[in-house]
């Protein structure tokens, strides 16, 4: 009982979460419901006990990755998003799939006889247990993941320096200016 | 015990914890105060009260009958937010912290802790790194250059520096093996306090500690002299209060931590009577938390303030390369050890 | 005692909203926030999961799920950075030049 | 089955096919930057090594232990079905060898002469030498199917060297109809390889043969071996020129004459008589088969012979000589006597390789001219000429003791007396003796006596452009059609061949030829018997009767022509003008290849363009695929637009695919 309320607090302000982040038409609204959401999966982690991954889930997602978020947000001042028509085949042909195959899911899920229940707290994520998963079953995809990450910095770095930034001169007016003058033959729809 | 005693504890924990909590930031601003005038050669706050020890309440009343000026160009809802998130996290980060060991009362006996987690590190951890939106939207919401440039800095500063102060906690985790503030205490029995296993990792934690609770030498999202007040330019009376509390609340949280962390927690000489032997824990934690609020105010009113590129140098280029040899030196000498 | 369908039924919620997110939103920003949201519906699956089997690998890789998405964060905020620099826009709909 | 004492001179045996070979290689590869020298070395040289090769196989050749067999490499190896690429020499493959290799050679020296001033001159000998390579091939293949390899070799050496001045468009012409109407004898060939495939699981002669020996014209084997006998007999008409596919050799004189004369009249003509030799071994067990050849034989022979009569042309009266020649061979092989068929091949290629070299030389000394109505009085200019060809022409006619003499007689002493001969045989073919040395003296007087009508060269204006060219800037400088003979590199050969038309026949006389060639015949001993049956009652006697009159007809023949063309010149005019339609029809071949145009070519022609060409190739193929690829154009025009550049339509398009692949898997799911 107290699980199902439980479940059904956090389920509804995780879904009340995502449907707001796609009402919301300012970007930083969005994020914010979308830190709630995460917040509240913390929650739900928690219900099927797997409090470790909710820890990390809140230090990872709310506290790092939706800052980054944030911080891009306030640095190229996202204003409220235009109501472009850009395309009718995401509204004509993707929404309907996205409805068709959640309400397919939906009916299998909930038409499964054999979907076991499983009390609060059913699998306790302890941190020692993971973490000798983490480094010995799974030490190779650990170490994988770690150079990924190491890619991504230097990536990221790479990416978001300013060309000048960067020793290639040559480089840092053509690139724009040429996509500016695409842009000034009318390519784009208004 | 039952479920109703065990909310009604609770609930009277909370009650006095946060009593207890908004009483200590109250009179560290009050320390703060006395302290910086006489760093200064002043006196400070005298009037209200024996030493101006009433000051404090001073300070709140004319918060609470200021006029709360709401500019006409701020983005409301999260102008309004933003202070009220800061506070929050501030405030909810202290329910993990343990401040005594098992007492007994009539017929109950409960640690002197809200609640204790086996995961209580992360989740200060968390709901601190929670803190930064607070500042972040602030500083957005209120529309204004001095106040964005502040909670961009703020928000830039306690992720770089979050790292760092998360790497230095790994230190000590792998030294005590636990993730459990208590067991953490419980650890460092017999004097082995881990300022004495892990120093590196100490000082590495109070220099990210301060970034992470924007304190001078780390204080560039409200430099006075660049920008005007950081991301608080825009506000006034008790959203401002706000912000205050909540700065002095993480200052708490974050000397209860190095205590709890380092320096032994509550353990220390216990004695006397029953009645003593449940005091005195509470004592040293108050003492060794009170010398980290008194560091804070000296090391304010003594360092000067960094330039933000060097901020970001030393967060990147100097903390983070000695926390991560730090892990590589512990964990080497615990693995030779085992 | 829930059934275990109800946490699946909740993650694919969070799937599909992120998808019509990514169909509906033409903000660069929003539309990879809808990205991180569907990756969290699969990592509640994968917790959900976990607790099915007893298997705690499921909760190990919610990790690596985080990971590679700080990861895509990192490079994905940095390329909106540089096109935004380049288009001056956040919209998706004028960043279509790549076509035939 | 190669005896370890065997003579290692043999062993050069495998080598003398690769001789030419290596010469064409060479040759046609850098023969277009080297010097005509070089070239001429080369050519030479490959080809008189082979000669030289095979007269040293020859001198160390012995019957005892005949034949050998020399395996050069495994070729198709599939189950029981295997053929190998392995050469055999037995006696009949020595004598074509000695005859392709020697002929060849000298035919090789003449064309030096004949084609110097030829801009395709490293061309000419090149195809030479290949044609020498496919030739011997042929002749020493150990089984079917290697002898097939040579067999079409030779048809494309053929095609080249007819077409070899390809710029005129009858030469190519000529050369396309010859390839063509191989083919068709080819189809037959090929079918009866299959047949001895099926039935015998090999193409080795030596196992097929063994196969065959048992089988006996009364035993069920017969109607398989007809069949097979019927096909080889396709094969070897087309290929030897015989009734119905004779009409590729007279078109075959497009080419230059050194190639007339080697392929068209010594060697390649003659692969068809030695095929059926080779297989006498089936044909003798059916007696069938065995008729047809004689019939076809001796009706090519006296048709031939007839058309001959009237061609102007010189070289065509020579090539249709050809085909009635080939008939006799022919009818020889069809009424089983083999070795006589295959000692008039012998002598033939001698005297018919002769008789084209003296036309060409005849032709290259006034310049290109090959009418004979521009011709006469020729002796004076050229008396060598003269002389050699006064010789294969007497040969020819048949008058004694000259080769031919003996040859024709064994052929029509064989066609009265064998078991499979009859009186009729002989009696066709002493008409075609006498029409033959009636031609041959008409173009004899013709050409070498009265006087010259040929004017200057304008007259020869109107002769095939290359080889007018080719003689206009030799060094001979006969530009203004002054006859002249020609030189002697040209001159040695007629005179080789000339001795060996007077002697080559001698070998023949009491049966020695025959007797070599007795153990690859069979035939040989039955036809001793026949002889010992038949031949004693009539006896000497009537092997000189048969013979005097033969001899008789040559005469006749000679007397008729002097008086025709030599005493009283305007007799032919009358006569054509009395005989009229059947002089027309005579004149132009009997109207056989305009026959064949409507019945087989035109609708041929007709079908292929109006229904493959229009119908089948536009109008099915290329629509097909020009609309495929039309479709696809158009198709990716329209899908072109999905990839409109824009994210969220991509998004959409994902999206409906996912939903499709749950449906799919839900489906599944419910159904199983």
């Amino acid at each position: 009982m107290l699980h199902l309320i439980l479940f059904l607090f956090f389920g509804t302000i995780c879904v009340a979460g995502a449907i707001n982040l796609l009402a919301q038409s300012h970007p930083i609204n969005s994020a914010l419901s979308l830190i709630a959401v995460m917040a509240s999966l913390a929650g739900e982690y928690l219900l099927l006990g797997a409090e470790f991954v909710a820890a990390v889930q809140v230090i990872v997602y709310a506290g790092a990755i939706m800052v980054l978020f944030v911080i891009t947000i306030m640095l190229l001042n996202a204003g409220k998003e235009e109501r472009t028509k850009g395309s009718r085949i995401a509204i004509l042909i993707g929404v309907p799939g996205v409805v068709t195959g959640g309400v397919l899911v939906a009916w299998t899920l909930l038409h499964r006889p054999d979907m076991q229940t499983i009390p609060i707290g059913a699998l306790k994520g302890d941190p020692s247990d993971i973490a000798r998963l983490l480094f010995h079953d799974f030490l190779l995809p650990f170490e994988v993941t770690s150079v990924l990450i190491l890619i991504a910095i230097m990536g990221a770095v790479v990416l978001a320096s300013r060309p000048e930034a960067i020793a290639r001169p040559h480089h840092s007016t053509a690139g724009p200016q040429e996509i500016r003058e695409l842009v000034a033959t009318g390519k784009d729809r208004r | 015990m039952s479920i109703t005693t065990f909310v009604i504890i609770s609930i009277i924990k909370s009650v006095v914890v946060l009593g207890v909590l908004l009483t200590a930031v109250a009179y560290s601003v009050w320390l703060e105060r006395k302290v910086s005038a006489h760093i200064q050669n002043r006196w400070g706050p005298t009037r209200v009260g024996p030493f101006g020890l009433l000051q404090p309440l001073a300070d709140g009343v004319k918060f609470i009958f200021k006029e709360d000026l709401t500019q006409p160009h701020v983005y409301k809802p999260l102008y309004i937010a933003a202070p009220i998130i800061s506070l929050v996290f501030a405030i909810t980060s202290i329910s993990v912290i343990p401040f005594g060991n098992w007492v007994d009362i009539g017929p109950w006996g409960t640690y002197l802790q809200i609640t204790d987690l086996n995961i209580g590190l992360l989740v200060v951890l968390g709901i601190t790194s929670m803190g930064v939106y607070g500042v972040a939207l602030a500083g957005w919401s209120s529309n204004n250059k001095y106040s964005l440039l502040g909670g961009l800095r703020a928000s830039a500063q306690m992720i770089s520096y979050e790292v760092s102060l998360g790497l230095s906690l790994v230190g000590v985790l792998i030294v005590t093996g636990s993730l459990s503030l208590r067991d953490i205490v419980d650890a460092q029995r017999h004097m082995h306090w881990n300022i004495f296993i892990q120093p590196v990792a100490f000082f590495i934690y109070l220099i990210s500690a301060y970034a992470e609770t924007n304190r001078t030498p780390f204080d560039l999202p409200e430099a006075e002299s660049e920008l005007v007040a950081g991301y608080h330019t825009e506000y006034s009376a008790m959203k401002f209060a706000m912000f205050f509390m909540a700065e002095y609340a993480n200052m708490v949280t974050v000397a209860c931590l190095a205590t709890l962390l380092f320096f032994g927690g509550w353990l220390g000489p216990v004695l006397g009577p029953p009645i003593l032997q449940m005091i005195l824990p509470v004592v040293w934690f108050c003492l060794k938390v009170f010398f980290f609020m008194f560091l804070y105010v000296w090391v304010r009113w003594t360092l000067p303030r960094f330039r933000y590129d060097q901020l970001m140098a030393f967060g990147w280029k100097v903390l983070l390369p000695l926390a991560v040899a730090n892990i590589v030196v512990t964990a080497l000498i615990v693995a030779w050890r085992a | 005692m829930i059934p275990l369908s109800y946490y699946l039924l909740l993650s694919g919620i969070l799937f599909a909203c992120g998808v019509l997110g990514f169909l509906i939103k033409r903000n660069i920003i929003t539309i990879f926030m809808s990205i991180e949201l569907m990756l969290n519906g699969v990592n509640l699956s994968f917790v959900a999961f976990a607790a099915q089997w007893h298997a705690l690998s499921g909760q190990v890789f919610v990790f690596f799920v985080m990971v590679v998405a700080a990861a895509e964060t990192a490079v994905g905020l940095a390329i909106i950075i540089a096109v935004y620099r380049t288009r001056e826009t956040l919209n998706v709909d004028r960043v279509n030049l790549l076509k035939l | 089955m190669t005896p370890p004492t065997l003579n290692p001179l043999l062993w050069t045996v495998p080598i003398i096919p690769l001789l030419p070979l290596g010469g064409a290689a060479i040759n046609g590869f850098f023969g277009r930057r080297s010097s005509k020298k070089a070239i001429t070395t080369v050519a030479l040289a490959f080809c008189g090594l082979a000669f030289f090769a095979a007269l040293l196989i020859a001198a160390s050749f012995s019957s005892a232990a005949a034949p050998y067999s020399f395996p050069v490499a495994h070729w198709i190896r599939a189950g029981n079905f295997q053929v190998d690429f392995s050469f055999y020499l037995d006696q009949l493959s020595l004598v074509m060898l000695l005859v392709v290799t020697g002929v060849g050679f000298l035919i090789h020296i003449y064309s030096v002469g004949y084609m110097w001033d030829d801009d395709g001159y490293y061309r000419f000998m090149s195809y030479m030498n290949l044609f020498m390579f496919f030739m011997l091939t042929l002749v020493l293949a150990k089984n079917y199917l290697v002898m097939f390899i040579g067999w079409e070799g030779v048809g494309l050496a053929s095609y080249l060297l007819i077409g070899f001045w390809f710029t005129k468009d009858s030469a190519a012409s000529a050369g396309k109809k010859a390839f063509i109407v191989n083919r068709i004898g080819d189809f037959g060939f090929l079918i009866a390889l299959f047949l001895m495939i099926k039935h015998f699981g090999s193409l080795d002669f030596t196992r097929v043969f063994t196969a065959v020996r048992p089988l006996s014209p009364e035993t069920a084997g017969a109607g398989l071996l007809t069949a097979i006998g019927l096909l080889l007999m396709v094969g070897a008409a087309g290929k030897s020129a015989q009734i119905p596919l004779y009409v590729w050799l007279p078109d075959a004189m497009e080419g230059p004459t050194p190639v007339s004369a080697l392929i068209h009249a010594a060697t390649m003509v003659t692969a068809g008589v030695y095929m059926v030799a080779r297989s006498s071994m089936i044909f003798e067990r059916a007696p069938m088969a065995m008729m047809v050849v004689a019939i076809i034989g001796t009706l090519t022979a006296l048709f031939a012979a007839t058309i001959g009569i009237a061609q102007t042309d010189i070289k065509k009266v020579l090539a249709y000589s050809t085909v009635s020649q080939l008939g006799y061979m022919f009818m020889a092989c069809g009424v089983g006597a083999f070795s006589a068929g295959i000692f008039h091949l012998m002598t033939h290629a001698f005297f018919k390789g002769l008789l084209f070299l003296a036309a060409g030389s005849v032709i290259h000394g006034i310049g290109g001219e090959q009418d004979m109505r521009k011709m006469g009085g020729l002796r004076v200019y050229m008396p060598w000429t003269f002389l050699t060809m006064s010789i294969a022409t007497f040969t020819i006619a048949g008058f004694p003791p000259l080769a031919a003499f003996f040859s024709k007689d064994e052929i029509l002493w064989k066609a009265y007396s064998s078991p499979y001969g009859s009186w009729v045989y002989w009696l066709l073919g002493v008409i075609t003796a006498f029409i033959t040395s009636f031609y041959m003296f008409r173009l004899w007087f013709l050409t070498f006596f009265g006087d010259y009508r040929g004017g200057n060269a304008n007259d020869a204006a109107h002769q095939p452009a290359i080889a007018h060219a080719a003689h206009d800037h030799s060094d001979h400088g006969h530009g203004h059609g002054e006859p002249h003979e020609s030189p002697w590199v040209m001159l040695g050969p007629l005179v080789i061949l000339a001795i060996l038309s007077v002697g080559g026949g001698w070998v023949g006389i009491g049966g020695h030829f025959e007797h070599f060639l007795a153990p690859v015949f069979q035939s040989g001993a039955t036809v001793e018997m026949a002889r010992e049956a038949t031949g004693e009652a009539a006896g000497k006697g009537t092997e000189t009767l048969l013979m005097l009159i033969s001899v008789g007809a040559a005469f006749l023949g000679l007397y008729l022509a002097y008086l025709l063309y030599q005493k009283r010149r305007d007799l032919p005019a009358k006569i054509a003008q009395s005989l009229g339609g059947l002089y027309q029809a005579v004149a132009n071949k009997y109207y056989i290849d305009e026959l064949y145009a409507v019945l087989f070519v035109k609708p041929v022609v007709d079908g292929s363009t109006t229904i493959l060409w229009h119908d089948v190739d536009q109008g099915v193929i290329d629509a097909a695929v020009n609309d495929s690829a039309d479709a696809a154009r158009h198709i990716s025009d329209n899908v072109r637009h999905m990839q409109s550049g824009n994210l969220r339509s991509y998004a959409g398009w994902v999206a409906a695919g996912g939903a499709v692949v749950i449906a799919y898997m839900v489906w599944m799911g419910v159904t199983h």
